[in-house]
């Protein structure tokens, strides 16, 4: 599940560097990307992601679930192989920096497709075993964790 | 990588032997899946009485003696019990006294065998239904079969009865987009729902093209002229209803929700290494845990009491409403015996009928309101206005 | 820009001035309190109907006429409109001609002033409740405070109305073990309760010893004998309901879950980098996504459309037992124009009350159902079934 960190810094660097390039592109200076720390999205500490205080509800909740021993934010929120987690985290990156930085943004905070789906596979990953057999036939259709697991990562309800 | 695990998963059950289209024999299923199977014969055991359901098959006219005169002259007024699991289907439809006492079709037997399909094969739609019951009996072995509701070539849920199909299909509805998340509920819907015999071919039919709510029921009912006895004391044209589970629920916040019959009813549960779905369908009330705790985080007793709070908010309406039904009854039937015509006790009549029909609705119900409280709640609050408006007629009528 | 907006979480709240304790002046508080007090002041907007409530004041009366003939002789037939925001407390009741036609108590103003508790400090709990509304009327000049709510000290919230520690203390609940969670839901029960003046002195008591439901209610004032007024048409001693937003909510699966006022009126929302509670207390119905998303995960439109599912059946129930109660208002004064004596008629009358007292519950709870649906629901039927109960009553009397 954890990969080999040098390589994981070299990829890290480039992209924050691409990032960068992006945001001048944008006519956002870097300053914006750096300084609302878009750039923890390319790490793994989930102390990262609390970077932003808008998710620090999610991280407090996060500690305190069957989870926070298995899983960090990342082992859901960002596809296995290398170059898609590192895309994901670019534009997850990018976008929630920007909208963190420009406030525009709906809350509460609410999953998009592109990131729920994300999540999905994430659970299918880490519980192919134990959930096998509820793929059987069915064309393929796999069910959907979310319906009845939605909160395993962080509680959404008081 | 996911799809070549879901190859794994799909190789897990042992493939021991090859089940063709036409096996209807549970226990040649279950030697490829003995986890579901060993669950599934468990709805032969009774697990005893919930507080308002359960598995026990006692007799419901005796809890509830207003049935008797509600139904009174039809056959559910002679035999009527809290209905239990479904390997007792084709066995408690044999045994009732309303396949004896009267002559069926067999078109009851659609949802009682798991024969039926293979039958209405060989015999037609249309032949099949109007074939006497005792005729088609002897075939009638096995009430509950994986065929019913499993394509035994994929393992995908399939719908296997055609009066679902053609009910859905009326209602422009294409059972080929179902999502997986839907037939969790269809293949339930196939047997747990409101019904009619259509004509003089008895064709099962279920009365939904004008909505699901019991109002629009009413309404198709009233358009077509039916009715399924006649009143013995007051001679009103009556209707009953029967298991709306599916209508119910319909119209329930867990409807919108997306959750489905066998979220509740057919729970995952863990089988060693693997989660499996629970084939003792039964009540959620004997294992609220594994039915409710996944999404709902209260624990056990929470959750039970949930449950009831909204059974016996539901029961009591029930009751209330059964003696308004019976006062109107009584009122009607003196209106009777005091000379009063037939024309003049119309309205009377038609009142009872429509006040009946609300409270059989909800009465027949299994849950006891549980699948949509405020629905069940508001439909017996119009069920007692209407009664009472009976017994309020036959007495105007009377001066 | 983001500079600011992190510095900004520091340096709130801002001790401009120290609030003292008899401070009422929310313009006062508000230095300290910038945010929570602009969004305040709002309660002086009108932001328009929803389709069952909102801040225009338009005329309950014009819009549901039977409630003229169901209050018959009491002065809210008279004059009774679609409440609207806090700042408005005051302003509304010195104008409704329910304070202009009948010489009201003191004991009006308790819910209405945020000059209350320093009167009742100074005048003494009875002498308060006694003295005429009229009197006061001057010294009643803020309709809603920061201090009816909170501690100027500590920022704590508090209760600062007698009424609801007695009817607390009475229940053997000791508010000073309330936990946070609940004092989001008391400091609202203060004053959205249902309410009567006890005795010569006028106490402003609430009817909750005997429990919340409405079936305690009626119970506690029949054991009491009490009446609010007398029915203009049939005689009846009647009772009026007031906003029971609390009892109505404390029914219900929310309160269940814990779930307070302040969690759906008055939501965290975001200020620049702080969160804070929306002091523009309203429906939710315009701001559901920060109302209600918190906790459940549809979106905007769904949501709306889950409150209208449920206050749409409500409203229908609402408009049948109208026409219920109005019925049997005609059939019962029928019969006493045809000279039935009141004896005669003092069942149908208590059935008139008992049916009248459920609708109102209902009808004056706020929420159209919402804050309690299946119970909104199972109280309307209870009341149709009373009010024709009443009218066979008033028929067989005048046999
Ligand atoms: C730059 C500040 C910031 C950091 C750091 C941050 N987030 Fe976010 N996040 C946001 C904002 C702003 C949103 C709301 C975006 C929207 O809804 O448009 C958001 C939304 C999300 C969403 C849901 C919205 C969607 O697009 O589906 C997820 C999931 C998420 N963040 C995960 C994470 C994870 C995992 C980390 C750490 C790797 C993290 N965030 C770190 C600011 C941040
Ligand atoms: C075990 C899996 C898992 C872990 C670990 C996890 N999440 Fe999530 N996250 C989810 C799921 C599932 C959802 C979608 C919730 C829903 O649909 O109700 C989600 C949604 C979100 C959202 C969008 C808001 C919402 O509720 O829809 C944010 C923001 C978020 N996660 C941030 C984080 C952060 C930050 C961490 C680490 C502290 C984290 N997540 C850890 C599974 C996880
Ligand atoms: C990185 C691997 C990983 C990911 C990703 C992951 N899980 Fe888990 N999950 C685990 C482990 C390990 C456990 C056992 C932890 C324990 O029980 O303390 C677990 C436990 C669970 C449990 C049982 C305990 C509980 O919290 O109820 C459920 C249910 C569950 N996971 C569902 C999910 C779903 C749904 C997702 C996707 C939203 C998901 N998991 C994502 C590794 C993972
Ligand atoms: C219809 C509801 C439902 C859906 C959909 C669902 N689950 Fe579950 N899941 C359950 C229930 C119920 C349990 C508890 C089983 C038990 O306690 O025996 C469970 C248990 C689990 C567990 C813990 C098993 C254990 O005890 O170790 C994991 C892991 C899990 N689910 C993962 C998933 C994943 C991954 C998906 C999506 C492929 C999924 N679930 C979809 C209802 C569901
Ligand atoms: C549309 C499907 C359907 C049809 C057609 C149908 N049933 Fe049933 N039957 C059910 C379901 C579902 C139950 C279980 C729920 C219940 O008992 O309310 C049931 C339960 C029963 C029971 C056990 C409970 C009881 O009432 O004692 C008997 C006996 C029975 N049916 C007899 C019949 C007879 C006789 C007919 C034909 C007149 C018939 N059924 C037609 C679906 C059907
Ligand atoms: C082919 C018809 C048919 C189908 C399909 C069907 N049922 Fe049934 N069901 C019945 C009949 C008939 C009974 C009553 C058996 C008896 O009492 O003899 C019954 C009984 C039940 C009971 C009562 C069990 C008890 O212990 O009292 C439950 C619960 C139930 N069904 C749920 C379901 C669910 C959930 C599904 C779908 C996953 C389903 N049924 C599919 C016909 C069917
Ligand atoms: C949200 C959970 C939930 C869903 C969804 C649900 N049910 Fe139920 N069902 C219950 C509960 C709880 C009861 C009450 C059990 C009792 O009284 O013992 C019940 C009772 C029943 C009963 C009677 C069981 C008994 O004990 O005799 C039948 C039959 C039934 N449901 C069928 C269905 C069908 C068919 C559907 C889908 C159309 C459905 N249910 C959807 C929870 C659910
Ligand atoms: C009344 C309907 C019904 C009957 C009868 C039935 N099943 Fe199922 N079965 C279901 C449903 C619903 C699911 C869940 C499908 C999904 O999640 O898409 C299921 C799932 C399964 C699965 C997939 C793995 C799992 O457990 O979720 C297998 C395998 C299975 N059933 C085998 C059987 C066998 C073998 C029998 C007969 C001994 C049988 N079923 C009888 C309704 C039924
Ligand atoms: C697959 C998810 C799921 C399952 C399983 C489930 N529920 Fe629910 N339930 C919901 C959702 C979603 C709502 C609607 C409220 C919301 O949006 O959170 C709800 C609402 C309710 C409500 C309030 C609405 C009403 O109809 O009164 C009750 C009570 C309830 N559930 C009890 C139960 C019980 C008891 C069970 C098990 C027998 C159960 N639920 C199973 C998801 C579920
Ligand atoms: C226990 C608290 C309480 C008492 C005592 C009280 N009110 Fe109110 N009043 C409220 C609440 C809460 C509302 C808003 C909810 C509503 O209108 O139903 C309200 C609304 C009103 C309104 C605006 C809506 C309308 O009916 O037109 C008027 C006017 C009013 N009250 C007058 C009075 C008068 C006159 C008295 C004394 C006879 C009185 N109030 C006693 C709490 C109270
Ligand atoms: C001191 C008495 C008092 C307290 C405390 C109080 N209210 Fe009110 N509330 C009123 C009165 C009086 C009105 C009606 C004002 C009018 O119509 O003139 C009202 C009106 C309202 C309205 C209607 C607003 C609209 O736009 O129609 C809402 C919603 C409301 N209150 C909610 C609450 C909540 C939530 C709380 C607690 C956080 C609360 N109230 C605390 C007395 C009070
Ligand atoms: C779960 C959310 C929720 C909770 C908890 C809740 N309410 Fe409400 N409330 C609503 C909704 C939704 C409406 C309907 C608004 C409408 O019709 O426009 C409403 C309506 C009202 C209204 C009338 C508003 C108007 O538009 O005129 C008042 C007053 C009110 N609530 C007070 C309370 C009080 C006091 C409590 C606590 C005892 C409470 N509410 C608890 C959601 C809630
Ligand atoms: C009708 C009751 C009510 C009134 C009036 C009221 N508040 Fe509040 N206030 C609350 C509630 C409820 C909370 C949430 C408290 C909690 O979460 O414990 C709150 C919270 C606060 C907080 C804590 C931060 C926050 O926003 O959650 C501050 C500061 C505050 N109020 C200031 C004020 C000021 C200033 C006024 C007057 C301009 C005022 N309040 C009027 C009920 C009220
Ligand atoms: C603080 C959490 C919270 C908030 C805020 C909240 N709800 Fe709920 N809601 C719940 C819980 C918990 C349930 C009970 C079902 C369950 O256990 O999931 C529920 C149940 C419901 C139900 C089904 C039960 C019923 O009474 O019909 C509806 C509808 C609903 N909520 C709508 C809303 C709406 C609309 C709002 C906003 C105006 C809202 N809720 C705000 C937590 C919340
Ligand atoms: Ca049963
Ligand atoms: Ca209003």
């Amino acid at each position: 599940m954890h990969c080999n960190c040098r390589e994981r810094g070299y990829i890290k660097w480039t992209l924050l560097f691409l990032a960068a390039c992006l945001g001048l592109i944008a006519g956002l200076s870097g300053f914006t990307f750096y300084y609302a720390q878009g750039t923890s999205y390319l790490q793994d500490d989930p102390v990262a992601c609390k970077n932003c205080h808008i998710m620090r509800e999610h991280y407090d909740v996060w500690v305190r679930t069957s989870h926070h021993s298995a899983a960090t934010c990342n082992d859901c929120h960002t596809p296995r192989d290398f170059l898609g987690k590192y895309m994901v985290k670019a534009v997850n990156g990018w976008n929630h920096s920007v909208a963190f930085t420009t406030g525009n943004f709906p809350e509460p905070l609410k999953i998009k497709s592109f990131n729920r789906d994300i999540v999905q596979n994430a659970c299918l990953n880490c519980h192919q075993d134990v959930t096998g057999l509820m793929g059987a036939g069915l064309n393929g259709e796999n069910i959907d964790c979310l319906h009845c697991h939605s909160h395993v990562g962080h509680h959404r309800r008081k | 990588n996911i799809q070549d695990r879901k190859e794994e998963a799909f190789q897990y059950p042992l493939n021991v032997v090859e089940v063709g289209e036409g096996e209807i024999d549970p226990e040649v299923w279950g030697r490829n899946f003995p986890m579901e199977y060993d669950l599934f014969v468990k709805t032969e055991l009774d697990y005893g009485e919930t507080e308002y359901g359960g598995s026990t098959p006692y007799s419901k006219l005796e809890k509830v003696p207003a049935m008797k005169r509600i139904w009174n002259g039809y056959s559910f007024a002679v035999d009527h019990n809290e209905e239990r699991g479904h390997y007792y289907a084709a066995i408690d439809q044999a045994n009732t006294q309303r396949t004896k006492i009267v002559d069926q079709p067999g078109a009851c037997a659609n949802c009682h065998a798991a024969e039926v399909p293979a039958l209405i094969e060989k015999m037609g739609w249309a032949d099949f239904n109007r074939t006497p019951y005792n005729e088609l009996k002897p075939s009638l072995m096995t009430g509950s079969s994986c065929a019913d509701c499993h394509d035994p070539e994929t393992m995908d849920l399939r719908i296997t009865r055609p009066a679902f199909k053609n009910a859905m299909a009326a209602r422009g509805i294409d059972l080929e987009q179902a999502t997986r998340q839907e037939m969790r509920t269809y293949v339930c819907a196939q047997c747990h729902v409101e019904y009619y015999f259509k004509g003089e071919d008895k064709l099962l039919t279920f009365p939904w093209t004008k909505g699901l709510s019991i109002d629009n029921i009413d309404e198709y009912y009233e358009e077509i002229d039916f009715a399924d006895w006649t009143h013995k004391e007051t001679g009103a044209p009556m209707l009953k209803m029967q298991h709306p589970e599916f209508e119910m629920w319909s119209s329930s916040i867990h409807a919108r929700s997306g959750v489905a019959c066998a979220d509740c009813h057919m729970p995952f549960i863990r089988q060693g290494s693997v989660k499996v779905s629970d084939h003792w369908i039964r009540s959620p009330l004997t294992h609220v845990n594994e039915s409710c705790q996944t999404c709902h985080q209260w624990d056990e007793k929470e959750l039970e009491e949930r449950v009831l709070e909204i059974q016996h908010k539901t029961a009591a309406l029930l009751r209330s409403s059964e003696e308004a039904i019976v006062d109107a009854i009584d009122t009607i039937a003196e209106a009777r015996s005091a000379g009063i015509s037939d024309d003049d006790l119309a309205g009377a009549m038609k009142l009872q009928r429509r006040a009946s029909l609300r409270w059989d609705f909800v009465s027949s119900e299994n849950s006891t309101g549980f699948h949509s409280p405020q629905e069940a709640a508001r439909i017996l609050g119009d069920s007692m206005n209407l009664a009472r408006q009976a017994q309020i007629a036959a007495l105007l009528a009377e001066r």
